[in-house]
């Protein structure tokens, strides 16, 4: 419903430095919800679900910028918090991967009770004084500039470009330096390894120690998984066969794996015929 | 209700990511509390706009969000890089700098 | 406040809920229609006869696939995330149904004498709105992805995500020289502007972008690679079933409706009849809604004739069409736009003559062409060692080689029979054949 | 004193006095082996040229009037610093020219000297180097136009004495000889130095013209503390009590050195500072008194050391010591005695430096053997040696009309001459220091060259059988042309008071001597103690052989004189004692103290660093946790402003 409210300026126009009801119901609603995004975020112990909870929250307030009377505010907050910024968490989460569950041993002794008091205390701290502070105030509301001179994108446009034209000239630098930054960041071991050539592709396909194509994962397996990998004739485990990018100890797995089901951990594969071990 | 419940609701959150910080381990959720912090920031300025009847609350939010947007790519290429060398993203295994 | 709006504000409920209601069965309908349709198309295009069994001339297909895929046993992997893997397909639905409510299918009408437009709500932001929800639309993309605990979907849902984000942002700057030149971000507005012209010819470079970043967007061929069967089996969604699937399958297709609406409203003038006035009998009342939907058709088409026509691109090519292609264009076309807007005010307000505009700006052409041709041709280096290519990067034979005419043993022979026959073929080549 | 001319025609080549013998040095110093060939050649023609060139030059300042023969040679400004201002000038007068001649007159007979008796060193080359560069400075001592030029050449031959007194350094008693002769020398160059700067701090000046003009200008207690500031560093370097022992030990440089520089020229260097500074002693009777004690005590107890002493060259320089006390007691005279002292000084030059070389002829012929006990006899074997030495040891002893005759009975009617007690006492100790020295030198002449031969059974300690022989022409003729001195120069000198004459320029006229005895008195009485003492020698040591181990129990007063009468442990007892006290409790303070206040600060400071590292713990999530501290703690102060 808060959609509709704010589909409808011209309600809030009357009661503008009052809070209504819709306005009431809205925050209660979407409050809580931050809370529990909040809180859901503390307590995952998965780092995607803490993320996905930080995704509420974030909506939450999103929505709760609208009925502030600030929708622009309130959808960039959606597009690039939530778009954005939680998007580019999740994709590094993903690529992370491995690690994204925390331990639930604190190595830190007394870090957890230390961070709860201190947390309370300061949470108590600024809420008695926005308490004792804010009693009284009676909100001016945002009603004019909402709705005169193209309204509120129109004036948060002209203040952009005209008392903020520096900070905002500013961030663009920021903007640049940081996506610079990460570039140079992430690209740093890249840029080492130089691509193969078509030609050299070719060459090591053909003229190569294993003449035509790599085998492909699953080939003579028991399941027909990216996970399983091939199995060379003699039934052991073809290396080549398994991905870096699937699964990243696969490899390092490996030579459990074959020591395991060999029972010796030495015993001669097909490849020993080729003189490797 | 007044406004000031949404400032009371910033101050928890604010809090709430304050403990995070701190009690979290993982890099990438040290971060997002760090990114919690700042919307309740956020969220206390866009009240403060509406308090005040100006705009220049939610000029600040905006900028917020900005600098946000930057701290965040170039503070996951940092933790992505620390990663790469160490395969953790615990702030803890990060501690070669102390005594 | 915009005339839309006003008209919206005062919305009894009852409307808003019948308005709710059938933009809700307009998009189930459209996807199901689609399906069929895309299907028929595309085997028309294959020259093959497509669904013809269930209902009249198939038509019905559609709807007996999808009652059977509800019915389908609910498959969930071991290793997914439990909560998570319920809740992608939901994310991935919910926005794309919502992105609708901004989308004004229709003028001024009245129903049950209740004087509305055809749209939901009118928000000063609303383009900002479909923005938000394909944004959060990923969400369901990539977590259905990483839920699935499994290598394939969250290759696919990355792919999906960085896919999705990177032609956003096109779409974004294509859309702003749009906003600027209607100057509001409210849908109602922005077609309320196109009654002067339609923006597709008036901004002909922010139209090409958007509709090629449309596609991106939605993940369709030829830029179809989260799901690409060849690579990925079946993308994010490969370990889904039955009706979660269904979910994926419903979000796809009405983000393609609502794309395809939102390039009506933005560019093709939203539920105008060309040509004639606003206050002509095409233009009043529910005709607008006809218009509405042929537009919104033609786009769909496009999608069915690409995905019939084109191949898939490969990851990379991809992302730099939209990296170092789209986005440049898209900042220089905007730019452009931005001063072109300045140069019409002041030569409306009388401080520019049109033609001192004009004739800096055939200077500035001519500079610029000037330093174009004294600009030196990229000269090519020669690899020495290059095989002969004729395009493609693989290793084909020169058009120019001469094939010894007998094996060279036979030749060897006839050499040592014959001397002082030089042979056709230079050494040179040999040796470079012999090393390949 | 006359004020000095700018020096001109041939004195204005006087520069070549110094870079002779300097160049000699530099050359054999820096020319290393090539030059062993004929270095000691060099070395002695360096000497030669300075002692030729010196000759000229004295007599073309002969030729002149008296006002007219002193001169300075302005070569560069030396130490030109603001306020000091030290040009390095030389100062060619009569005292100057005095010393130039004994130093390179000398020198160059012991140079050539030198060519027989090291004709076995390995290092002779080097040896002339040092010669040289002694030589050098030496001359820098007596031509500087001031005391810090003095000071130079006073430093340079205290180097020089010190690398040759070192020269047998694989000698231990060679070694630390050097080294005592090096730190006692230090001990009166404190005093120099001293002087120095009270003469620069309060006249602004150290050139002896400038100073000597406006030393009037200073408070007698000034006069009087440079005046034993000056004596002070005299004593150090002329071996004068309480800093006589180094002399003694240095005789294990070899004998030329001996002669050279710590009988005839080096040790009269304190004699030449007192004599050289007669304006400033002129002013205070007091600094002069000190003087004269000095001078009279150290006679004495040289005198009787040297009764005591077996080895050779002890003798004789304690003899040395004892003939310097004789000069500084006539310096310490004042007006009166300048002109004797620096007359004795010559004197005993010639004939100390005599008898060391005859010394050293006979230890060249006995195996370097230096005991007097184990020699005897010697006199048919050395003729040459003999009679040089015999001719010396008259002039010593005053034989009439021998060189001693003049100038040491000379300084015995001086000191008598005093008014009062001062007289009967410094006379007293002069003529008792007479007798001695009669009878240590008869000791030493009846066991060397007379009696019975005692080596005859014996064997050095290298185990060779000693086979006396006269020493090479190179060593004998040196000893004679130093014989014709001993015997004729006290007569040349005395006779019309040339040399007063000629010196008074720099040291003022000799006073007449109006004292409790007249001049013949003492003369006859001089004659009488002497000959006394040699009737004692003989009787003690010519009539009867001699055991060539030295008699043990003997009596307190040679027991006391064999041990230097107790001066090495009075010096121990005196200064090295609470020296090492003192450097003990200093370390004690320096270790304790010192170092544990700043020990102690850094253990705190890094004891207290150690502690607070601990909050480094690395974890960025304890640091967080600060930070969130410290933002409460802002928080709390900023409600408690707001709302208190």
């Amino acid at each position: 419903m808060s959609l509709t409210l704010l589909a409808q300026p011209g309600i809030t126009q009357q009661v503008a430095d009052t809070v209504t009801t819709g306005e009431a119901v809205a925050f209660w609603v979407l409050g809580p919800l931050a809370l529990a995004g909040a809180l859901g975020m503390l307590f995952a112990r998965n780092a995607v679900h803490s993320a996905l909870w930080l995704v509420l929250t974030m909506l939450s307030l999103g929505v709760l910028y609208m009925v502030q009377q600030a929708p622009f505010l309130g959808f960039v907050q959606i597009i690039v918090y939530t778009g954005a910024i939680m998007m580019l968490f999740l994709f590094v989460l993903m690529l992370v991967g491995r690690d994204s569950s925390d331990s639930v041993v604190e190595v830190l002794r007394g870090q957890r009770f230390a961070a709860t008091v201190l947390g309370i205390g300061f949470a108590g701290l600024v809420v008695g004084a926005l308490g004792r502070a804010l009693t009284d105030v009676t909100p001016v509301g945002l009603v004019t500039p909402n709705t005169t001179n193209g309204g509120n994108v129109a004036n948060i446009g002209q203040l952009l470009f005209t008392d903020y034209l520096f900070p905002f000239e500013l961030t663009s630098a920021l903007l640049i330096t940081a996506a610079i930054g990460a570039m140079v960041l992430a690209f740093a071991s890249r840029a080492k390894q130089t691509r193969k050539t078509q030609r050299e592709l070719v060459e090591e396909r053909f003229r190569g120690e294993r003449p035509g194509s790599l085998p492909g994962p699953g080939v003579f397996a028991t399941a027909n998984s990216v996970a399983t990998p091939a199995l060379l004739p003699d039934g052991s485990v073809a290396r080549e066969s398994l991905s870096e990018i699937v699964e990243p100890t696969a490899k390092e797995r490996l030579d459990d794996d074959v020591a395991e089901v060999s029972g010796t951990g030495h015993r001669p594969d097909a490849r020993a015929l080729k003189g490797e071990s | 209700m007044t406004p000031t419940y949404y400032l009371l609701l910033s101050a928890l959150l604010f809090s709430l990511g304050a403990v995070g910080v701190l009690v979290r381990r993982n890099a990438i959720v040290v971060f997002m509390c760090v990114e919690l912090m700042l919307n309740a920031v956020n969220l206390s300025l866009v009240t403060f706009a509406r308090i005040n009847g100006e705009l220049d609350g939610q000029v600040m939010a905006f900028f917020v969000m900005v600098v946000a947007a930057a701290e965040v790519v170039v503070g996951l290429a940092i933790i992505m890089a620390i990663f790469k060398t160490r395969r953790s993203a615990s702030v803890d295994d990060s501690n070669l700098l102390k005594y | 406040m915009s005339k839309t709006a006003e008209l919206l504000a005062d919305d009894p409920l009852w409307l808003i809920i019948v308005k709710v209601v059938g933009i809700f069965a307009f998009l189930v309908v459209m996807t199901l229609f689609m399906i069929n349709w895309e299907r028929k198309v595309v085997a028309r295009m294959q020259q093959r006869p497509g669904p013809n069994r269930v209902g009249p001339g198939g038509w019905l297909q559609s709807l007996a696939d999808g009652l059977k895929l509800a019915f389908k046993e609910d498959i969930r992997p071991v290793l997914a995330d439990k909560w998570v893997y319920f809740l992608a397909p939901v994310i991935s639905c919910v926005p794309a149904f919502l992105a609708f409510a901004v989308i004004p299918i229709g003028g001024e009408v009245s129903i049950f004498g209740e004087r509305t437009a055809l749209q939901l709500v009118d928000l000063p932001v609303g383009v900002l709105v479909v923005l938000a929800c394909s944004s959060v639309g990923v969400y369901g993309i990539v977590l259905s992805g990483w839920a699935s605990g499994s290598p394939y979907p969250l290759l696919g849902a990355l792919r999906s995500a960085a896919q999705v984000i990177s032609y956003e942002i096109a779409m974004g700057l294509s859309i702003v020289a749009v906003v600027m030149n209607s100057a509001s971000l409210s849908t109602a507005d922005i077609v309320e502007a196109q009654a002067g012209g339609w923006y597709f010819y008036l901004l002909p470079v922010s139209f090409a972008i958007y509709v090629i970043s449309m596609v991106g967007e939605t993940n369709r061929a030829p830029f179809d690679l989260p799901e690409a069967e060849s690579e990925l089996v079946g993308g994010f969604h490969t370990e889904y079933s039955s009706l979660k699937f269904a979910l994926f399958f419903l979000a796809e297709y009405i983000n393609m409706v609502t794309v395809s609406a939102l390039a009506t409203t933005l560019f093709l003038g939203g539920w105008r009849f060309p040509f004639v006035g606003d206050d002509h009998l095409l233009n009043s009342g529910w005709f607008g809604l006809l218009w509405f939907v042929l537009k919104t058709l033609a786009f769909l088409f496009l999608f069915i004739w690409l995905r019939g026509t084109l191949p898939r691109l490969r990851y990379d090519q991809f992302m730099r069409l939209g990296w170092k292609f789209l986005v440049p264009i898209a900042l220089v076309w905007f730019v452009a736009v931005a001063f072109a807007r300045y140069v019409r005010q002041e030569i409306e307000a009388g401080g520019l003559a049109t033609g001192t505009v004009l004739a800096v700006f055939g200077a500035v052409l001519a500079a610029v062409l000037l330093i174009a041709f004294l600009l030196p041709d990229r000269r090519e280096e020669r690899d020495p060692n290059a095989v002969p290519v004729t395009g493609g990067g693989f290793p084909v034979p020169p058009l120019d080689l001469a094939v010894p005419k007998a094996p060279p043993r036979r030749r060897d022979v006839e050499v040592a029979r014959l001397p002082k026959e030089p042979a056709a073929v230079t050494t040179g080549k040999e040796a470079g054949d012999g090393d390949a | 004193m006359t004020e000095p001319v700018a020096a001109s025609g041939i004195a204005g080549l006087a520069w070549l006095l110094l870079a002779l013998p300097a160049l000699g040095a530099a050359v054999l110093l820096l020319g290393g082996k090539r030059t062993d060939r004929w270095g000691h050649l060099l070395g002695c023609a360096t000497v030669i040229a300075t002692f030729v060139y010196g000759a000229a030059l004295f007599f073309t300042t002969l030729g002149q009037s008296p006002e007219a023969r002193t001169s300075e040679l302005h070569l560069f400004d030396w130490v030109p610093v603001n306020a000091l201002t030290v040009e390095f000038a030389l100062r060619l007068d009569p005292l100057s020219l005095t010393f130039v001649l004994l130093i390179t007159g000398v020198g160059s007979l012991i140079h050539i000297y030198s060519i027989g008796y090291m004709a076995h060193e390995a290092g002779r080359r080097r040896f002339f180097a040092y010669l040289n560069l002694f030589v050098a400075a030496m001359l820098l001592l007596v031509l500087g136009n001031g005391f810090v030029t003095l000071y130079f050449g006073w430093e340079g031959v205290g180097l020089a004495s010190y690398l040759l007194i070192g020269w047998y350094q694989h000698k231990p008693e060679a070694a630390s000889a050097a080294k005592k002769a090096f730190l006692m020398n230090r001990v009166g160059d404190l005093g120099l130095a001293i002087a120095i700067f009270i003469m620069f701090k309060e006249l602004g000046t150290t050139q002896y013209t400038e100073v000597f003009a406006r030393v009037g200008e200073l408070s007698s207690a000034e006069v009087l503390a440079i005046t034993l500031l000056l004596l002070l560093g005299a004593c150090g370097k002329s071996g004068q009590f309480p800093l006589q022992a180094w002399l003694p030990d240095a005789m294990a440089g070899p004998t030329p050195v001996s002669a050279l520089i710590h009988a005839a020229t080096m040790v009269t260097a304190g004699v030449y500072l007192i004599a050289r500074s007669n304006p400033i002693y002129n002013l205070s009777a007091d600094g002069r008194l000190v003087v004269m004690i000095i001078g009279a005590f150290t006679l004495l107890i040289g005198c009787v050391i040297g009764c005591a002493y077996d080895d050779f060259k002890k003798v004789l320089a304690y003899s040395t010591v004892s003939q310097i006390g004789y000069m500084i007691l006539a310096v310490g005279l004042g007006p009166l005695g300048y002109a004797l002292g620096i007359m004795h000084l010559l004197t005993h030059g010639f004939f100390k430096a005599g008898l060391f070389l005859g010394a050293g002829s006979v230890m060249h012929g006995m195996n370097d053997e230096g005991n007097i006990r184990r020699m005897g006899g010697l006199a048919k074997l050395m003729p040459i040696t003999f009679v040089t030495w015999t001719l010396g040891y008259l002039a010593l002893i005053g034989f009439p009309f021998l060189s001693g005759y003049f100038s040491k009975d000379a300084i015995i009617a001086a000191a008598f001459s005093q008014e009062g007690w001062r007289g009967w006492v410094f006379g007293g100790v002069a003529a008792l220091g007479a007798a001695i020295t009669a009878f240590y030198m008869t000791r030493l002449l009846l066991l060397v060259f007379l009696g019975q031969p005692r080596w005859k059974e014996l064997k050095s300690e290298d185990g060779r059988e000693y086979h006396p022989h006269e020493s090479p022409l190179s060593m004998t003729v040196p000893m004679i042309v130093l014989a014709f001195g001993s015997v004729g120069a006290g007569f040349f000198f005395s006779s019309g008071d040339n040399l007063a004459g000629w010196l008074a320029p720099s040291l003022g006229e000799l006073q007449e001597q109006h004292g409790v005895l007249g001049h013949t008195a003492v003369n006859f009485l001089t004659l009488g103690l002497s000959a006394l003492g040699v009737l004692v020698a003989w009787l003690l040591f010519g009539r009867k052989p001699q055991p060539v181990r030295r008699p043990e129990r003997v009596s307190f007063p040679v027991r006391a004189a064999r041990a230097d009468l107790y001066g090495n442990a009075l010096n121990e007892a005196l200064f090295a004692r609470p020296g090492t006290w003192l450097t003990r409790a200093l370390v004690f303070v320096d270790n304790k103290g010192v170092d544990g206040l700043v020990n102690g600060t850094a253990a705190l400071l890094g004891g207290s660093s150690g502690r607070l590292r601990r909050l480094q713990t690395g974890f960025v999530r304890s640091y967080a946790l600060s930070m969130l501290l410290g933002a409460i703690c802002v928080l709390g102060a900023l409600l408690m402003v707001r709302f208190s």
